[in-house]
C-alpha cells in the first residue's frame, strides 16, 4: 500500500506538537532526576495524590482520543453528521476530565499546597497545570473544528482542519499517558 | 490519509483502545497498592511507553506514514522513557 | 521608491546612523576604562558613559524600526502613510530630546538631572536602561504613541499583508511593555520582576516580531520568492518565539528572589528560545537560494543573510551556554553576560536595522534599485569588519568570562573581584583591539555613503 | 498532499500560541507576586531602605555594580556587599572613603559626598537586599 509522506493534518501543527512535546520530555526528566535527590520527600507526599481520579482522566483521555479517532474515520467518509457527534462526545470526555482534575486541584489548594510547597508539589502542579491548559486548549481546538463541521465546512476531499484538531488532542492524550504513571504511581 | 481503507484503521485501532483501558487499570490497580519498587515502577513505564506508541502509530496515524515523519513520536518516548529508567535504577542504588 | 510619503525614512536612517557611531566611540571609551581604570575619571565616569553606550544603543534601533516602518509600510499597505508631517515632526522630537538627555549625563552629574528633571515625583531612573529621566519617559510615549497611530492608521486603511500587520503588533508590544517602566517600587524583587517585563519581553519577544517581518519585506523585495512562502515561515517564525520566549523571561528569574520554580519553567523554555532563531537562519538562507531575480543590491543581502546567521548565533547559541539554571549559578552577571549581550544584540538589532537601510537607502537617495558597485563593496567591506570584530569582542569577553567564573565563583579559594579583572586584563586589552577594529568597520560603512556617488547603479549580471 | 504547510494554519498558532503562553505567564506571574512575601524580605522594608533605594538610583550605582547579578559588571556585586564588607560601618566607611580624585591607574568608585543620613540610608538598603531570599545566590562571598 502507497504510504504517505506527512502526517495527518497541516504540518504547522506538528511543528507545534513537536516544541510542546520537547518541553514535557525536559520536564520528564527533570521530574525524574530531581527525585532522584528527594526519594524520600517524592514518595511521601505521592500518597497524598487521588490515584483514583487519575484513574478516571485517563480512561476519559484515551476514550475521548479514540472517539476524535472515530470522527476523523467518519468525515473521510463525507459522513459531518457523525464525525461531529464523535467530536462532541470527545469535547465532553474533555470537560470529564476538567471536572475531575479541577477537584483534585480545588482539594490540594484547600489544604494550602502551592508551587512553592515543596519540589514534589512544584513539579506536581507544573506538569499537570501545564497539561491542563493544554486539555482546555485542545477543547477549544475541537470545538472550533466540530462547530465547522457543522456547518458543513468539510468534506472527504477536503478535512485537512479535522486532522489538524485531532492530532493535537491525541498529543494531549499521549503526555497524560506518560504523566499518569510517573507522577502518580511510580515510586 | 485519504489512502487508507476505514477497516485498516478503525479495527486496530479499537482493539489498541480496549488493550489501553486493560493496561490503565494494571497500572491504577499497582498504583493502588501503594507498593512501589523498580521492577513494578518500571513495568508501567513500560505499559505507558506502549500506550503512547500505539497512540502514535495508530490513533495518530503514524502507522500509514513513512519517511522522517514517521519517527517523531517514537524517538520523543525513547528520550523520556531512558531517562526516566535511568533515575529510577540510579534511585534504587543501581 | 513608490509612494513619496516613504521618504520619511531618509532622516531617520541617518540619524541612527549618527547615533551609532556615537554609541561605538563610548563603548571604546568603555573598553578603555576597563583596563586603565582613571581614563577619563572623574570627568567621565564609567557609570555615565555606559549609560550613553546603552541608551544611545536603544534610541538609534528605535530610529531605526521607526524608519524601516515608515519606509516598508507605505510599500506593503500601497497607500501614502498618513501623515508624513506628523512623522518628520516626531523626529525631531525625539531627536531633540533624545540628545538632551544625553547632554545631560555627560554634562550634569546624574543625581543632579535627577533632581531637575523632578524624579522624586514619579521615582523611574537609575535602572538599567532605563536610565532616562521620567520626562524622556514620557516623551518617548507620546513620540511611541504618534508613531502607532501614523503606521496604525495607514496599515488600516490600506492593504493589509502579514508583514504589516505583525509589524503593527511587534510595535505595539513595544509601546505596551515599554509602560511597566513607570511601576518602580520600594521592593526591590518587585521592581526587578516587573523591570524584565520591559527588557525581556523587549528583546526576546515583540522585538524578534519586528526583527521578523523586516527581514521577510526585504527578503520578498530582493528574492523575488512568492509573498505566501515567506509569510507562513514569518508566521511560524514568531509564533515559536513567543512560545518560547514568554516563558522564557523565567530565565530572569532564577536568583532575585523570585519563587525557584522559575528555575526549571525558564530553563526549559529559554532552553529553546534558539528553535525560532534557527528557523529563521534556515529560512532565509532557503529563500536566497530559491530567489527567483538577482537583485542588484548584494549588500542588502548580504546584511539580511548576516542577520539570521548572527542572531542565532548571539542570541541563540551564546544564550544557551547560559541559560540553564545550573550554569547560570555561576555565570549570571559575569562577562559572559557580557558577551551573550554584544553578539545578540549586534546580531539580531544592528544587523536588522542595517539590511534595512541598506535595502532602502539608495531608493530614498534617488537610485533605482541599488547603490554603484563601488559603494556596495566598501559596504561589504564593513560588513566584514563590524561582524568580524564583534565575534572577536564575543570570543574575549567569553573567555574572560570563563575565567572570571573560575577564579572568582568556583574552587577552594574564590577571589575577590577586583583581583580576577585585573587577572583577566589581557582579554580586556583584547576586546579593546576588536573594538577598534569595529571602529574602522563602521568608519567605512560611513563612507560608503560618500563614495561611488557619480557611478552607475550595480547590475544584475555576475 | 501537495501543500506541507499552510499560512492560515501557521497564523493559528501563532495566535493561538501568544495567547496560550501569555495566560500561562500571567498564570505564574500571579503566583510569584503572591508567594513573594515569604522571600522578598519586604518586612525590613524600612523607610530607610526605601530612602536608600531612591539614593541608589539616584546616583546610577548600576552602571558600574551588579545588585542579585543584574547591572553593568565593571564593579563589584552588591546584593551581598553588606556581608563582604562586614556590616553596616564596613559599608558606610568604604563608600565614605573614596578618594575624590579617583585612584591612579585603577578603577575608583566616585566620592558622593554623602550626608550621614544617606550613608545609613545606603547601608540599610543593602543590608535588606542582603536579605532577600535569592535561591543561595551568589554561590560565595565575593559576589
Amino acid at each position: 500500500m502507497q504510504k504517505n509522506k506527512y502526517p495527518p493534518g497541516d504540518l504547522a501543527i506538528w511543528i507545534f506538537i513537536l516544541a510542546e512535546l520537547l518541553v514535557f520530555a525536559a520536564f520528564f526528566g527533570a521530574y525524574a532526576f530531581t527525585r532522584l535527590k528527594n526519594v524520600e520527600l517524592f514518595n511521601y507526599y505521592q500518597m497524598t495524590l487521588d490515584r483514583n481520579a487519575a484513574l478516571l482522566n485517563t480512561l476519559a483521555l484515551i476514550t475521548s482520543s479514540y472517539f476524535v479517532v472515530r470522527a476523523v474515520a467518519d468525515i473521510r467518509e463525507d459522513d459531518s453528521k457523525g464525525c461531529k457527534r464523535w467530536l462532541w462526545a470527545a469535547i465532553a470526555m474533555g470537560a470529564f476530565f476538567i471536572v475531575i482534575k479541577g477537584g483534585e486541584y480545588a482539594h490540594h489548594f484547600s489544604a494550602g499546597v502551592t508551587l512553592s510547597s515543596n519540589t514534589f508539589y512544584m513539579f506536581y502542579l507544573s506538569l499537570t497545570f501545564f497539561h491542563f491548559m493544554h486539555v482546555i486548549l485542545g477543547m477549544v481546538i475541537l470545538a472550533a473544528v466540530a462547530l465547522k463541521v457543522g456547518r458543513g465546512g468539510y468534506s472527504a476531499d477536503e478535512h485537512t482542519g479535522v486532522e489538524t484538531g485531532a492530532s493535537y488532542w491525541h498529543m494531549v492524550d499521549l503526555v497524560w499517558l506518560i504523566l499518569f504513571p510517573l507522577i502518580y504511581v511510580m515510586r | 490519509m485519504q489512502d487508507i481503507p476505514r477497516k485498516r484503521w478503525i479495527r486496530p485501532c479499537t482493539l489498541v483502545y480496549l488493550i489501553m483501558v486493560a493496561l490503565t487499570l494494571v497500572t491504577w490497580g499497582i498504583g493502588m497498592t501503594a507498593q512501589g519498587g523498580l521492577e513494578l515502577s518500571l513495568l508501567v513505564l513500560l505499559f505507558a511507553l506502549i500506550k503512547g506508541q500505539m497512540v502514535g502509530d495508530w490513533f495518530m496515524g503514524l502507522h500509514f506514514v513513512q519517511g522522517i515523519w514517521r519517527w517523531p513520536i517514537i524517538i520523543w518516548l525513547f528520550v523520556p522513557g531512558a531517562l526516566i529508567t535511568i533515575a529510577f535504577i540510579l534511585s534504587y542504588g543501581g | 521608491m513608490q509612494y513619496s510619503s516613504q521618504a520619511v525614512a531618509k532622516p531617520y536612517f541617518i540619524a541612527a546612523i549618527g547615533l551609532f557611531v556615537g554609541q561605538i566611540l563610548f563603548g571604546l571609551i568603555l573598553g578603555l576604562q576597563y583596563v586603565l581604570g582613571d581614563f577619563l575619571f572623574p570627568e567621565i565616569p564609567f557609570n555615565v558613559a555606559r549609560m550613553v553606550h546603552t541608551n544611545l544603543l536603544i534610541v538609534w534601533l528605535l530610529f531605526g524600526f521607526m524608519g524601516a516602518a515608515y519606509y516598508l509600510v507605505p510599500e506593503e499597505s500601497e497607500r501614502e502613510l498618513e501623515s508624513p508631517g506628523l512623522a518628520i515632526a516626531m523626529f525631531w522630537i525625539f531627536l531633540v530630546a533624545g540628545a538632551l538627555t544625553i547632554l545631560g549625563y555627560l554634562l550634569v552629574p546624574y543625581a543632579g538631572l535627577a533632581q531637575l528633571t523632578g524624579n522624586d515625583l514619579l521615582p523611574t531612573m537609575g535602572r538599567e536602561f532605563l536610565e532616562q529621566p521620567t520626562i524622556t519617559k514620557l516623551g518617548i510615549v507620546v513620540v511611541a504613541l504618534s508613531f502607532l497611530y501614523n503606521i496604525g492608521m495607514t496599515v488600516l486603511k490600506g492593504r493589509k499583508t502579514v508583514v504589516s500587520l505583525v509589524l503593527l503588533i511587534g510595535l505595539t508590544g513595544l509601546a505596551v511593555f515599554f509602560l511597566f517602566s513607570f511601576y518602580n517600587p520600594d521592593n526591590l524583587v518587585l521592581d526587578k520582576f516587573f523591570w524584565w517585563w520591559v527588557v525581556h519581553l523587549w528583546v526576546e519577544g515583540v522585538w524578534e516580531l519586528i526583527l521578523g517581518s523586516i527581514l521577510a519585506f526585504v527578503l520578498i523585495k530582493t528574492t523575488g520568492v512568492d509573498r505566501e512562502v515567506i509569510e507562513k515561515w514569518l508566521y511560524i517564525i514568531i509564533a515559536m518565539t513567543l512560545i518560547t520566549g514568554i516563558i522564557g523571561t523565567g530565565h530572569h528569574y532564577y536568583w532575585i528572589g523570585t519563587p525557584e520554580y522559575w528555575q526549571w519553567w525558564g530553563s526549559v523554555f529559554s532552553a529553546m528560545e534558539p528553535i525560532p532563531f534557527f528557523m529563521m537562519t534556515v529560512f532565509a538562507f532557503n529563500m536566497v537560494n530559491k530567489r527567483r531575480r538577482e537583485h542588484p543590491n548584494k549588500a542588502a543581502v548580504l546584511w539580511a543573510l548576516g542577520t539570521a546567521t548572527m542572531a542565532f548565533l548571539g542570541a541563540g547559541v551564546w544564550g544557551f551556554l547560559h541559560t540553564l539554571a545550573p550554569v547560570n549559578y555561576y555565570t549570571h552577571g559575569s562577562q559572559i553576560t557580557a558577551a551573550h549581550g554584544h553578539m545578540a544584540f549586534y546580531g539580531a538589532y544592528v544587523m536588522i536595522v542595517l539590511t534595512m537601510i541598506s535595502y532602502a537607502m539608495p531608493m530614498l537617495r534617488g537610485r533605482t534599485a541599488a547603490n554603484s558597485n563601488k559603494s556596495q563593496v566598501l559596504e561589504m567591506w564593513s560588513f566584514w569588519l563590524m561582524t568580524i570584530a564583534i565575534v572577536f569582542i564575543t570570543l574575549f569577553l567569553t573567555a574572560a568570562g570563563i575565567l572570571q567564573v573560575f577564579l572568582q565563583r568556583m574552587g577552594e579559594n574564590p577571589l575577590p573581584f577586583m583581583v580576577v579583572q585585573e587577572k583577566v586584563a589581557l582579554f580586556y586589552w583584547l576586546r579593546e583591539i576588536a573594538g577598534l577594529v569595529f571602529l574602522i568597520g563602521l568608519l567605512t560603512y560611513v563612507a560608503s555613503f560618500f563614495v561611488g556617488n557619480d557611478e552607475p547603479e550595480a547590475k544584475t549580471a555576475g | 498532499m501537495s501543500q506541507a504547510f499552510t499560512k492560515a494554519m501557521a497564523r493559528n498558532i501563532f495566535y493561538g500560541g501568544t495567547v496560550f503562553f501569555l495566560l500561562l505567564f500571567l498564570a505564574l506571574s500571579f503566583d510569584t507576586v503572591s508567594a513573594l512575601p515569604k522571600r522578598d524580605n519586604r518586612a525590613n522594608l524600612t523607610e530607610a531602605v526605601a530612602q536608600g533605594k531612591k539614593l541608589w538610583e539616584n546616583n546610577n550605582c548600576i552602571g558600574c555594580h551588579t545588585l542579585l547579578g543584574e547591572g553593568a559588571y565593571f564593579a563589584p556585586e552588591l546584593g551581598n556587599a553588606f556581608k563582604r564588607l562586614g556590616g553596616k560601618d564596613g559599608v558606610m566607611a568604604f563608600i565614605k572613603s573614596r578618594p575624590a580624585g579617583g585612584i591612579p591607574g585603577r578603577r575608583s568608585m566616585p566620592q558622593f559626598n554623602f550626608t550621614d543620613a544617606q550613608l545609613n540610608a545606603l547601608a540599610e538598603f543593602l543590608k535588606y537586599s542582603s536579605e532577600i531570599n535569592s535561591a543561595n545566590w551568589p554561590p560565595n562571598v565575593q559576589g
